[in-house]
């Protein structure tokens, strides 16, 4: 973490119901949006006093006219639904950027992206930042139809885009990681990045693991400050000095999968 | 902000304005170095420091409850030696007054950590966390045993001449007795309350939420209980207080201090707002200055004068 | 609302459900009648009653706080004689089982409330409160202290034949050490938590809020602390345990029960939304018909098995 | 209370903003508007969750077309702050009618009204309901001119209105005592009911008393039940065998001010 995180107020611009549940948001903020990286995050609140207590992580999904955030959001309780109930014109505190980001993909480095449905988030960026492109792999599980609509976004439909859902109304029934696995035996890339599911994503290190592919997971654990100061967000590594923890806020989001102890996650 | 005297004496730390913050909730201090001028607070409170590193406690350890946060830490921290190294040259540049949470699983512990950072220079005082609910041995059998208390105090008391900040537990029938323990055997102030020891269960998984079962509660879920206590404490010890336990605005500093507390320090609302405790300093000032001339020290217990 | 069998017993005392309504929170059961259907519930539990009549503390007696309520109600009550000829009559028709929750200044107020209402028709239990927190002699003195407790448990004993269940006080360090002075002495049942003490101050009158300055301090705010102490209890003792705290619906009441609860109690919820008792009945027995096969028993204490 | 309190779920039908961050709002709920009498009130919630925690106490200021209840709400904190924030359409939880409220008037008893701003919303209903008319006296007081919306409702004005402000910006200036006194002076009525700030009613019982007029006060005092459950609203009672209380919500909150311990309350 280098960039300087900063605490702002920022104005939504858009807010868009999409796909199940969910909310496409543009926040302007420029000074997060001029340093942000793929897989950093935000801490939002977009109420006042206690109720949620504390601010909710958002990954940026990317930036929109060099001074805003594109951020996608599933309401699944109180602070995700007072987030996305924020309109234009309203505003919304934030505090960012946060975490440490993927890493950029070196020169002539082939890299695969994994998402299970809102995980597309941080891996969008990371297309629209590295400029992945046709030659990128990008493997997607929904649970159902409605989840498709993250893969028409236009970042995205630049990869070679290889979708499946849970109930098979749409793209190849099944989980992401039954597509994942031929792919990988047939030929592996250099890395893959990953963000979704704790289960799939301990799925698609164990794939990786067994091809011998470097795989980059972006962990979701709760967190309560989200920069490093509360130490409540462990993640369980793998150490032969008995236990040891790393934090996902300030370690990570984003872990080389081979460092972290998934039965102890 | 308006440029009154806040001055505050802490047994003998004196501090620039009565606002701390809380440990646990302030990492090392740098953490929030972005977010505002650390020189503006009266004191930073670091985590506890232990001899030895420690890993802390497996997740989940950290969860939101109505108006409150449920916390098992366990009390990781970098361990004595790379809070020296690593950490103490960073806050030693501070113009905020350092205090260093000191915790332990025997008296060996808190005398090592005491007596290392003595000698070192930037440590203007110890806060002693005979409360930690949260670890077997984190000292909480020192913060409900009066007699365990006193001597450990005096322990203390001959290791170092830093002023002696003693962390009491609320989870205990009377703080009174702990506190008359440590205050006859030389503690210089007292700071309370610490967590409340508390839970939750995920009835979906039918076992506790937390990694380590059980956590202790803050936030402003406590703040009546805390306001209590220290209210209480302030009836039975000649001691400074430094009161805390769900103040995230400048009027439930104002209440601590009316109750009794010479300072007051923030935990919890560092992490909903990184600039809560300098907003709190700014909001005590101003207060300050509307009652002018009165001094910050006419306040310090007013309520028990109604 | 599906029809399986929630009966449980609690001593002697058999609820035809788990739910009871906690004193001080439901009157004396009429209040609510126009509300919800009263026989729908497991138990009441009275007012707290006193030989005498109380008039309680000077307002105010009540105020908010953050996911919680601060109260200082002092025990008002109509006393024993007016509670026998208005009160009693009403709730003895009723198929709720009755609790009358008893207070007192002295050992001889509480033996005179059980012996004297023993005698009359309509009353399944006690629940003795030696555990508000709100009145100089409440009977928290007993509450803190095991050997007190135990001995007006013996006395209490031999005044009636009917089921004791004993209101502990989370205000001390070890609620485990009364219950088992309780215990030994012949009680029959725990419930917890009473209110934990606590206060606000205004700071515009510089003065606490409340009329008796300190209170009790109840709802969702406290229930990871009553929770815990519910845990705890479980893991020390074999009577079975009545909990509550903060419960607001039957998720808060399941979580009780995988804590150690043998049954419940609905307490501030009743002040939010009178049918909350009632709406907490049918939620378990939902949730308990999905779990069919499994018996209401095989749940009580069931997160100590993970 | 003789009348059957039920819980119902009303329907907004009107909600504007009136005089200063007040709002007049229609609430339509058959089963309290059928039964409710002028003094009573009900206890609303207009929030999910436990902020606030409590419900909050609104006198009934009238009923509309048999159906709804007219209520006027000054906005001082978060309960009133989302419950005027409700629009025609949305729902309230309510339970009620609540309270004793004020007796009738008897046959050819000459009853004033003294009211301090939204202390009126009562005394409005006793009008409505009972048929005030221009030779019943109304005392108003507000802190200016903004306040005298209230004296412009149609109810209200068929009384024989008089009204101050304490910044002389519309009606007299001072304090409505100033001009009860004299009215008191001269010929006073069978019976004084009033209602508003606590000062103010103080005052006003004090000035009956010393005229040997009955007055009936409707108190304001923090509630959590609203129906005699948890004995949290006490009200101090003059009693020669010490101390005693009554109940806000069930034995009030209309009383006799001679009863009341006003030093104590
Ligand atoms: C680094 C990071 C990036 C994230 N990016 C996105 C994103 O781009 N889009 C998106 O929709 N969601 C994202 N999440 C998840 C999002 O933070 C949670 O869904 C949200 O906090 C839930 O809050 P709530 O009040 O709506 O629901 P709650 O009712 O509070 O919780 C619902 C679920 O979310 C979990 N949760 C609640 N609070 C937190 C928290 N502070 N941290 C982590 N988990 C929590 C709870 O454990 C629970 O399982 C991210 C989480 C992290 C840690
Ligand atoms: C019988 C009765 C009838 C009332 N009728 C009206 C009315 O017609 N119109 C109107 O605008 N107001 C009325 N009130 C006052 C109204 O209840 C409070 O203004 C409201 O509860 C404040 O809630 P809040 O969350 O907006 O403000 P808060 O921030 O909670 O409180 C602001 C102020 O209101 C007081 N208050 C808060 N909650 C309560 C409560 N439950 N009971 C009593 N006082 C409280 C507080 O002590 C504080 O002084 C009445 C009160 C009572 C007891
Ligand atoms: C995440 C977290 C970690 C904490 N760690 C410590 C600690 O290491 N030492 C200590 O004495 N107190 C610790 N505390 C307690 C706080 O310092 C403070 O006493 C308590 O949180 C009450 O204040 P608050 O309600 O303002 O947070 C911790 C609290 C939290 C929430
Ligand atoms: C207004 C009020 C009055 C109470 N009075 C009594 C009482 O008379 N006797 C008693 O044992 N407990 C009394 N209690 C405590 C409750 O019975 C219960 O133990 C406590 O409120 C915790 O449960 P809750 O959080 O669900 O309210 C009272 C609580 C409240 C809020
Ligand atoms: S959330 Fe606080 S250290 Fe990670
Ligand atoms: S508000 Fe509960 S008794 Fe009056």
């Amino acid at each position: 973490m280098n960039t300087k995180k900063t605490s702002s107020i920022a104005r939504v611009i858009r807010a868009n119901r999409f796909a199940k549940e969910c909310c496409e948001m543009v926040l302007e903020c420029p000074g997060i949006a001029a340093s942000a990286k793929p897989g950093q995050f935000v801490q939002m609140k977009a109420w006042e006093g206690f109720q949620p207590l504390l601010r909710r992580p958002i990954s940026i999904a990317g930036v929109v006219d060099r001074s805003s955030l594109l951020l996608w959001i599933r309401i699944v309780g109180p602070g995700s639904r007072l987030i996305t109930s924020k309109l234009p014109g309203d505003e919304i505190e934030l505090i960012g950027p946060l975490g440490n980001g993927f890493e950029p993909p070196d020169k002539n480095e082939k890299v695969w992206m994994v998402a299970g449905t809102l995980g597309a988030a941080p891996l969008r960026f990371y297309s629209q930042l590295y400029g992945a492109g046709a030659d990128c792999r990008f493997f997607y599980g929904g649970a159902a139809s409605c989840d498709m609509e993250v893969v028409e976004d236009a970042e995205i439909c630049k990869m070679n885009v290889c979708a499946t859902t849970e109930d098979g109304s749409a793209g190849q029934k099944g989980l992401v990681t039954d597509i994942l696995k031929p792919a990988l035996d047939e030929s592996p890339p250099d890395r893959i990045i990953t963000c979704g599911p704790k289960g799939m994503m301990k799925a698609v290190a164990a794939l990786s693991a067994a091809a011998g592919t470097k795989c980059d997971v972006s962990l979701d654990c709760f967190m309560a400050c989200g920069f490093g100061a509360c130490m409540g967000c462990a993640v369980p590594i793998l150490d032969d000095g008995g236990k040891r923890y790393l934090h996902a806020c300030s370690d990570g989001p984003v872990f080389d999968s081979a460092v972290i102890d998934w039965e102890a996650l | 902000m308006s440029n009154v005297d806040m001055t505050v004496r802490i047994g003998g730390l004196t501090l620039k304005n009565p606002v701390l913050v809380s440990s646990g909730t302030f990492g090392y201090g740098r953490e929030f170095a972005d977010f505002i001028d650390l020189n503006k607070l009266g004191g930073i409170i670091t985590k506890a420091i232990t001899p030895k590193p420690r890993a802390g406690n497996p997740p989940p350890r950290i969860i939101e409850t109505p108006a409150g946060v449920l916390n098992a830490i366990g009390l990781e921290n970098c361990g004595l030696d790379v809070f020296i190294k690593d950490k103490l040259p960073y806050l030693k540049d501070l113009s905020a007054a350092i205090v260093v949470n000191v915790a332990g699983a025997c008296e060996s512990d808190y005398v090592e950590v005491v007596s290392s950072l003595s000698k070192e220079d930037g440590v203007d005082a110890f806060e002693i966390n005979i409360s930690c609910p949260n670890v077997k041995h984190g000292g909480i059998e020192f913060g409900t045993d009066a007699g365990r208390a006193g001597e450990l105090v005096a322990n203390l008391r001959s290791a170092t001449k830093l002023p002696l900040i003693i962390k009491l537990s609320p989870n205990v029938a009377d703080v009174c007795e702990i506190a008359a323990g440590a205050e006859a055997a030389g503690a210089d102030a007292f700071s309370l309350v610490n967590t409340y020891r508390g839970m939750a269960i995920d009835i979906a998984k039918e076992r506790p939420v937390l990694g380590n079962k059980i956590g202790g509660l803050s936030g402003p879920a406590i703040k009546p209980l805390a306001l209590y206590q220290v209210w209480k404490l302030y009836q039975s010890v000649k001691l400074p207080i430094i009161g805390m336990g769900g103040i995230m605005n400048h009027i439930d500093a104002i209440e601590f201090i009316y109750a009794g507390a010479s300072a007051v320090s923030v935990g919890t609302a560092n992490f909903i707002d990184p600039s809560a405790s300098v907003k709190i300093v700014d909001g005590l000032s101003t207060w300050l200055a509307e009652k002018s001339p009165r001094g910050f020290e006419y306040f310090i217990g007013r309520a028990h004068r109604a």
